[in-house]
């Protein structure tokens, strides 16, 4: 049964940090691309 | 195309994003509690909410790329989406591409006591994900907005055929794997293994697009960080002119 | 176009053979891989009969990587890529010229590595026909495959080390295909290898095509 | 238009992946006329050069170069120019007249122009047959200059082309420009000799933080060009009164 456990795991684990990293670059970007633009972006 | 908020998840990807989660558990409480372990293989029978789900979403990541990639050639209809949906497909596909290598691997040695078999589909999948960092590493070592298209639309293509290729090589090389056991004619599966199969299609399928969507807009984001950085060098580099034979350019 | 193509063939073995660096330095690097070959299976006589094919096609595989980062780095030496630009001839020439060069140099090292295994491997060498065709077909194919990439470090400063990386996975068919046919004209496979042949078809002429109509905008400076 | 113009740039602006080697260039070159261009290192005279011949595809403004546009008949361009770079661009394998020859292929030459170029740059039997890795910098550069020669190019664009060679031979060069150029030929050529500017060329032009600050001429009529400050000198009769040269090192 561990191995069906570790096949779950291992691949939430693949996708749950790629996400994390494809966000991170996206929050950082928009944070360099924003503030010199100020509140007219809304 | 309106700016999207700072904050980086627009209503779109917040739908996406939650129906993916809820779908997600699901397939987890129906895959590993709900539905009765198979007669045969035992618990093993549960990787089988995972593995087809996984590698389905690999190949269309792969499939978007390589269309993508034929868009972008296609003279007509040139546009630099198609180079984003790409580069979206291809690096989502990578990501697929690996959770499909991990639990086809673990499902192996689970049923056949090995980590890895000479199997038709494990090795295309394996020449795949090789010819992906490929692509990717090429993606990275241009600059060039409008040669890195071209180079990676028409690496991308030469893949895909090679893709072609491939398939027939592996399985004429070996043909060991289990054929696909939901499209066949009449599934051996049924009742509630075929109802938690759909959902962890369903559940894949709008993880996919959550981060197609994602990484999509990444690409705008990082395009427009260029154009900005753009502006400002060619500032700079005028600036270098002589300075008391600045001449005003006409702004045209 | 063909015109060209001779004329860029003719440069590139004229180079070749003034500097001799296929003949020095390619071809004893394979025959070197080859003894590796046989002290990874430690003396086992009878797996290395059975492996030789495939030892042989991967020597190839190496080999054909080095021949054709050798064929771009005489390009990029001296800035002669900028007076091929110039030069007007057809990319598509210029891209099927060089594939000719590549795949003469390869099959002359093929012959090298063929007498290699004979006498390292003990393997004997019969059902010609097919071994010869696959030889040929499946090295178009891989200089074919390595031009069309290798347009690439001519025209971005790629670093070498990302040619193999976008090769090797491409070829992957290649070596497959060749060692089978291969091992069915050997007589160790059951298969009939003429059906491996058609695959190697399909490979090359995908290259062929794809890098003529590529080669142009590939070779670019970017 | 009362002039024929061989070369005309307007704003041009190229990019070396986000750098912009050139900012927005205005130049115009008349047919037959030597054009020397004058400026510092990295100022983006070599940049220039390679736009004119369709090397660097143009990321903003327009260009007409013989007619074609350098970005996207490229090809069909090339064939009627001649480039001298920096570094010769010969095979060292390769003798002489090899090289020549080769260069020289697409244009279909003469039996014996390849060796007749040669000898106009003084490269003659034994030397023509040596490996061009032999010969000297001063030699080998003639050898490129004798590929350019035996292509019968239409426009001659040479980047620091007296580099390397001796009193001799430089006269030899400067009689090969004024001959071909009087054949109705355009040269432009890049050099930090104030000597060859001043008695070869006809115009200088100076090229500065991506621009060129007197590239137009003032009584071409293009409306609405604005009066460029500073004497545009022109006209190979009025002899060219030394402009004290500001040299000073750019930021480059």
């Amino acid at each position: 049964m561990n191995y069906v456990v570790a096949a779950w795991l291992s691949c939430g684990a693949i996708l749950v940090a790629y996400s994390a990293r494809t966000l991170r670059r996206e929050r950082s970007l928009r944070r360099s691309l924003a503030p010199k633009d100020g509140p007219r972006w809304r | 195309m309106r700016y999207p908020q700072a904050s980086g998840s627009s209503r779109l990807t917040r739908v996406l994003g939650w129906s993916a989660l809820a779908a997600l558990a699901l397939n987890t409480w129906w895959g590993l509690w709900l539905s009765p372990p198979d007669v045969v293989q035992g618990q093993f029978v549960r990787m089988l909410y995972i593995h087809p789900a996984v590698a389905t979403m690999c190949y269309a990541g792969f499939g978007v790329c390589a269309l993508g990639s034929v868009a972008w050639l296609w003279p007509r209809l040139r546009s630099p989406r198609w180079d984003r949906l790409a580069v979206a497909g291809a690096e989502v596909g990578a990501v697929f591409c690996f959770a499909t290598l991990v639990t086809g691997s673990i499902w192996g040695r689970a049923s056949w006591g090995v980590w890895w078999t000479w199997d038709a589909r494990l090795t295309l999948t394996a020449i795949l994900f090789a010819l992906s960092l490929g692509y990717l590493a090429l993606r990275r070592s241009i600059d060039n907005p409008h040669s890195r298209a071209l180079a990676s639309s028409m690496v991308a293509v030469l893949m895909a055929l090679t893709v072609v290729v491939d398939h027939y090589a592996t399985v004429w090389f070996v043909t060991l794997h289990q054929n696909e056991t939901l499209f066949q004619p009449d599934p051996t599966i049924h009742g509630w293994q075929l109802a938690t199969m759909l959902v962890s299609f369903l559940a894949f399928g709008l993880v996919f697009a959550w981060m197609m969507v994602h990484r999509y807009r990444l690409e705008v984001l990082e395009e427009r960080y260029e154009r900005e950085g753009f502006t400002s060098a060619l500032e700079a580099r005028r600036s270098e002119a002589l300075p008391e034979r600045r001449v005003e350019v006409p702004a045209r | 176009m063909w015109r060209d193509a001779l004329v860029v063939a003719g440069k590139d073995l004229r180079v070749e053979g003034r500097s001799k660096v296929a003949l020095n330095q390619v071809v004893p690097y394979s025959l070197v891989v080859l003894l590796l070959f046989g002290f990874a299976f430690d003396q086992d006589q009878p797996l290395l009969v059975q492996a030789a094919p495939g030892l042989f096609w991967l020597a190839v595989l190496f080999s054909g990587l080095l021949a054709v980062q050798r064929t771009f780095s005489i390009e990029s030496a001296d800035g002669a890529a900028d007076s091929l630009r110039m030069s007007g001839l057809e990319p598509a020439g210029i891209f099927v010229g060089k594939v000719v060069a590549v795949a003469v140099q390869l099959l002359l090292l093929e012959v090298f590595l063929a007498v290699g295994i004979v006498v390292l491997f003990h393997s004997r060498l019969e059902g010609a026909g097919l071994l010869a065709a696959s030889a040929v077909l499946s090295t178009t194919g891989v200089a074919a495959a390595g031009v069309a990439y290798g347009a690439l470090s001519m025209g971005t400063r790629v670093r070498e080390t990302l040619l193999p990386l976008l090769l090797a996975p491409v070829l992957a068919p290649v070596v497959l295909a060749a060692t089978e046919a291969w091992r069915a004209a050997l007589g160790f496979s059951s298969g009939d290898g003429w059906r491996w042949l058609g695959l190697l078809a399909g490979f090359t002429a995908i290259y062929l095509a794809g890098g003529v109509l590529s080669f142009g905008a590939l070779m670019e400076e970017t | 238009m009362p002039y024929d113009l061989a070369v005309r740039l307007r704003s041009a602006v190229a990019l070396a992946g986000r750098y912009p080697l050139l900012a927005g260039a205005d130049l115009d070159v008349r047919t037959g006329e030597i054009l020397a261009l004058k400026g510092a290192n990295g100022a983006g005279k070599t940049s220039l050069l390679r736009v004119i011949a369709g090397l660097i595809p143009l990321s903003g403004g327009e260009a007409t170069v013989l007619g074609l546009d350098p970005t996207s008949d490229a090809r069909a361009l090339r064939r009627q120019v001649g480039l001298l770079g920096h570094r010769n661009g010969l095979y060292e394998d390769l003798s002489a007249e090899e090289n020549v020859r080769f260069a020289a292929r697409a244009a279909r030459p003469p039996k014996g122009a390849a060796r007749e170029a040669l000898a106009r740059l003084g490269i003659r039997d034994r030397l023509a047959e040596l490996p061009t890795g032999k010969l000297s910098a001063g030699q080998r550069r003639r050898v490129a200059l004798a590929a350019l020669l035996a292509r019968r190019p239409l426009l001659w664009l040479l980047d620091e082309p007296h580099a390397g060679l001796d009193a001799e031979h430089r006269e030899l060069l400067d009689g090969l420009l004024k001959e071909v150029a009087a054949l109705g030929a355009t040269v432009v050529l890049a050099s930090h000799e104030i000597l060859t500017r001043e008695v070869l060329a006809h115009r200088v032009a100076t090229v500065s933080g991506g621009m060129v600050l007197d590239g137009l001429i003032v009584d071409s009529p293009v409306p609405d060009a604005p009066a460029i400050d500073g004497p545009a000198r022109d006209g190979p009769a009025a002899g060219n009164m030394a402009q004290p040269d500001l040299e000073q090192p750019s930021v480059a």
